[in-house]
């Protein structure tokens, strides 16, 4: 097994046709991703690499019973794009967009929840259940199957860790990059969970960074929930404070949502932090 | 973004919010022609600059004839506020407070939502008053789908006040501040303090906000206001190029692209031994412009001896990397030596592009930042 | 509520909506002006009544120069349609038609929301398509916490155009109207046809919108345009009073609370066989002048000669209401048989107040209806 | 049993200061309904009849763990009521205002659902079930306890059937008043599907009018889900076509909604339509 994708997945990518859309959905195919379709409104009938193109998102999956889309459409039409597929009844909505207004994400999210469905990102590379299905912008070739599930704040951090896991014989059960907003949809807890009850996952990388406190919520729920070993890497030591740190949610405000906080939470429930990204994996090794 | 507190006021007072008149001044002369406009028995002078901590650093004065007016804008205008200079000052005459109050609109990354923040310990710092009283901060979170309707605003003003006719003020408020707060993409819509005047006027006396710079787009108006420090200048012009920077004062100049990883790199560099320069984020797509660009800015920081860069490619491809570094060196010519990690999609492509030139390849992040310390010190 | 089509038109022009300019005249010569105004090869003179059928009824006709102008507009204006006299027409230019849409948002009581209506089959009678070709007709409910977003106006686009280009400005179209829609607390806007000329533009050609009444009170400028005719002016003025009226022509008059138990006192009224003079429903509360009020509106039909009175009381009090009628009949003398039957909320206290009045009381719903067809076959 | 309200519901009155909520809060106590606070906002610490006033609904819910609430208070400002209930948690709600703009009822009967919660009206005399307890302003001294479902559109037609089974010794499970405007909330289906599954209910009386085509869909659904006897009157057999008759919803639209064509409906699915309102407890008593 592994959480959220797999050989199941029916992925639709929003603006397909696109620099981005089409540049990524050559590589999730070619990766063995199933893409059953895109959309780009005025497009329909044409095809990109063989995959439909349609007007809408409902057209497409009343077409091809797609369950998961990702969407590459301009900041300023994230929103509309996300609930768009809420609304056709997309249960997993991974949106790679950067850059999208914070209340737009307030109010996509909402609906998303509100329709059922699970929203990850914006601002994030997505998703892979290495073998099975990679759903974003990830670069396969440094993914290896096995039991570590990863869940990160950081796009290349997460590839930071993970090839330094894969070096390590440790192969990755799902990876997931949550995104860097402020807002974002599934976060540290609600994937925390889905891996503790995973049972090929055996134990879980977290990577996070400066802003907000959720690290340190996390810390709280793997405490009190999750049995599997976890390892900790926190990016943003030496970031000043007040400055954002290019992701819009990397900012320490008013002396909160530092690094040091956060690595004091995880220490105190006797989660390991890494110095540096390469000792995840046997901080991992030891405890598993 | 921020914005001062006179900019503020006049958004809160286009949106119908109770702020009183006040007058922006340049200089001494316009201070006293505010005062005599106003012609108040105590007027206040306020610094306006783009940081806390104002009435502490003696940036907000009271004044009850001219001669204090004058006293006190000639100081306040010129002094330096943690690095800030002020070049204006707010002039407005003072009320007579009954009772002060905080209110703010704040995006919440739990709740992952807008919410209303309120507390009857109004004019002091609310960071001080969540740590140390948590218990008398409310914290009400708005569905963005319905906003605020009256019931939830009355639901809020009764958590401040008694009388019905000051909930029924404070309703108002609460709502008309949404509004502006959603209108303009704030991130923070802050009025602190909110007052209680001893002749039963509700009143904003001070007013903070910042904006959400993804959506700065979609309000001109608002992006207008923008005044950068030169070090925000730079970031600025950074931005407008595609990436995210912040000067930190090293010798090692880092390109990274992703936040956590330069960030990390950043960490890496301090953990062995060495100072970062900066942190650069190049950002999720690339172009070879946009590496020039960058390579551009790190070496106009005359304290950069090494160059990092740190690439690890998802959305940004290594062969676009690598080429845009070619043609960046060929057009900044530059001794400082260039330590290169170049990891991810299009990987090879990217590396024997690189290959045979006077670049330092590294393997690993960790080899990287060891070599760039390395050379730091010998440099 | 309804308005005429030149009003529905500015309402839609002042939402930016395209709708090419027109003339409302209210004689011949104005007609005139106004085609040389428009300056056009072919005009369209236009009835405007509150009705559907004009076309059939010869209320809308093109002309092609001055005399067919004249000739048109003298027809129409005074033209009897369905009751009404058309006192004003509508002159606009004809458009070259390549294809026309039917577009409406409507209340939809099954979905409990607004719905979007569409059809290819535009310029038609949208309910024989419905009846005929339900297939050609597109609904969309839409979510009133979301409104109509990008993608859901575009869904709509795309199922009346293929082209981009007008896919794009149906959007807009679809979203503007509907912001109109609840702007104005409007139950229906409709747009039929909307066309697509040979010169590519799209445009509303007629406009067709309703009001919720009971929403009129936060819209005064629209309420403003209500014209009613004679009999509505009745209702109206019953309904200014707090009651619901409808004229209907028989000899009974019925005073009843509540909507149903009034249908069904005239139903059993012509189930006995009499014939209704009215539907008057007092409404939910009710105070002694609202009783007088409405016994005054019955009395003023010559054609009662019978008075029913049916009160089963929930919200009104039979107490309240049988006080009423004593006040009422010492100020409206006449001769006229009161049939009263009442029961409910306070019955006891009513019916010992009306004992010993020249009132003729009944204990059911049957008895009063047979005793009141009785008494309007021998008066 | 009974259905949606019994000596369970904890009421919560909605404008218990105003005439109409004051009256009406006397009468449903003297019945029994167990009112355990009311709203006015600015008169908290206030009592009626002993009843404790609070300022919001959400004090009100966390002072006496409230399910139910009646609102009484003006039309413009209904909705706002309606969404303020199910805000705080309350999972029925019954409004008994009129005159509610319809848009506003849209809105809030969406934002409701969303809540889990359920709404009875607007424009509606609320529901009894007898010697149980009252929501509402039917007048209580008609009703009877017993084992037929009453569900109507109209609040003194319902009296009116009621009054004739009561006076044939058939006693009321509960009667529901649904509203008469366009847009309400719980109408027959979901009422017919409740009364099908309570044990209590033996019989159902429905009680139509003229507009929309609820009745046709109602009788739609008997023929599939109901087995238990049901009879039905409908009023409006005179109402002239585009004529409201009073209630907002009662309006014949372009030759659809009349009363001839839900008398149709009913009896193609063989359920007996009364001729006049006395005739229910005949047609219902012989098909028991």
């Amino acid at each position: 097994m592994s959480i959220l994708i797999d050989k199941n997945t029916r992925l639709i990518v929003q603006g397909i046709t696109g620099r981005d859309g089409g540049f990524h959905t050559v590589k999730m195919k070619a990766y063995g991703t199933n893409i059953v379709g895109g959309t780009s409104p005025g497009k329909a009938g044409e095809n990109v690499e063989g995959i439909p193109v349609f007007n809408t998102v409902r057209d497409a999956m009343e077409e091809t019973e797609a369950n998961t889309s990702v969407i590459f459409v301009p900041a300023p039409f994230a929103k509309d794009a996300m609930m768009e597929a809420a609304d056709a009844g997309v249960k997993l909505i991974i949106c790679i967009t950067e850059g999208v207004p914070t209340l737009d994400v307030v109010e996509a999210y909402r609906y998303i929840k509100i329709k059922g469905a699970n929203l990850i990102g914006p601002n994030c590379p997505g998703l892979i259940s290495p073998d099975k299905s990679m759903v974003g912008i990830m670069p396969t070739m440094i993914f290896k199957q096995g039991s570590t599930g990863v869940i990160s704040r950081s796009g290349t951090l997460t590839y930071e860790v993970v090839y330094n896991l894969t070096s390590n014989g440790m192969g990755q059960s799902t990876a997931v990059g949550v995104g860097g907003d402020p807002i974002v949809g599934l976060y540290y807890q609600e994937l925390l969970e889905m891996f503790q009850n995973d049972p090929e996952t055996d134990s879980i990388a977290l990577i996070g960074e400066i802003g907000g406190d959720a690290e340190e919520r996390a810390a709280e729920y793997i405490k009190k929930h999750v049995t599997k070993p976890v390892a900790v890497f926190i990016a943003g030591q030496q970031a000043p404070p007040g400055k954002q740190m290019g992701h819009a949610g990397a900012i320490i405000s008013s002396g909160s949502g530092t690094a040091a906080e956060k690595i004091a939470a995880f220490e105190a429930v006797g989660v390991p932090v890494a110095k540096e990204p390469s000792q995840i994996p046997d901080l991992l090794k030891s405890r598993l | 973004m921020k914005i001062h507190e006179y900019q503020a006021r006049e958004l809160l007072a286009s949106y119908g919010l109770p702020v009183d008149k006040a007058y922006i001044c340049r200089n001494v002369d316009d201070a006293v022609r505010a005062y005599h406009e106003l012609d108040a028995p105590l007027v206040v002078v306020k610094a306006q600059v783009h940081t806390g901590g104002r009435g502490k650093a003696g940036g907000v004065k009271l004044a009850k004839d001219e001669i204090e007016l004058r006293q006190h804008a000639a100081n306040i205008l010129g002094m330096d506020i943690k690095g800030f200079i002020v070049d204006r000052v707010l002039v407005v005459k003072a009320v007579n407070i009954a009772s002060e109050y905080y209110v703010s609109y704040v995006i919440d990354r739990k709740s992952k939502s807008t919410i209303l923040m309120l507390s009857r310990e109004g004019g002091m710092d609310i960071e001080e008053v969540a740590h140390n009283t948590p218990e008398k901060i409310h914290k009400i979170v708005i569905d963005p789908l319905i906003g605020v309707p009256d019931y939830l605003a009355r639901e809020a003003a009764f958590k401040l006040f008694d009388d019905i006719k000051q909930v029924r003020e404070a309703t108002s408020i609460f709502q008309k501040l949404y509004k502006l707060f959603v209108d303009t993409d704030a991130s923070l819509a802050e009025i602190n303090p909110l007052v209680l005047t001893e002749e039963g006027q509700i009143k904003a006396i001070d007013a903070k906000m910042t904006f959400d710079d993804n959506a700065l787009y979609r309000h001109p108006k608002i992006a207008a206001l923008f005044e950068p420090t030169e070090e925000e200048k730079k970031e600025q012009n950074a931005k407008s190029k595609g990436f995210s920077y912040v000067h930190l004062g090293g010798a090692i100049g880092c390109m990274v692209n992703g936040a956590g990883l330069a960030m990390a790199t950043m960490d890496m560099i301090k953990l062995y031994g060495g100072e970062p320069a900066n942190f650069l984020d190049i950002g999720g797509s690339s172009n070879p412009t946009k590496v020039i660009e960058a390579m551009k800015l790190l070496l106009s920081d005359k304290n950069v001896k090494v160059v990092l860069i740190n690439i690890f490619g998802g959305i940004t491809r290594c062969d676009d990397v690598a080429r845009g570094l070619l043609e960046a060196f060929n057009q900044i010519k530059t001794d400082i030596p260039i330590v290169i990690r170049l990891t991810g999609t299009n990987e090879k492509e990217g590396r024997e592009l690189l290959q045979g030139t006077k670049f330092h390849l590294a393997e690993t992040m960790g080899e990287a930042g060891r070599k760039a310390v390395e050379l730091a010190v010998s440099y």
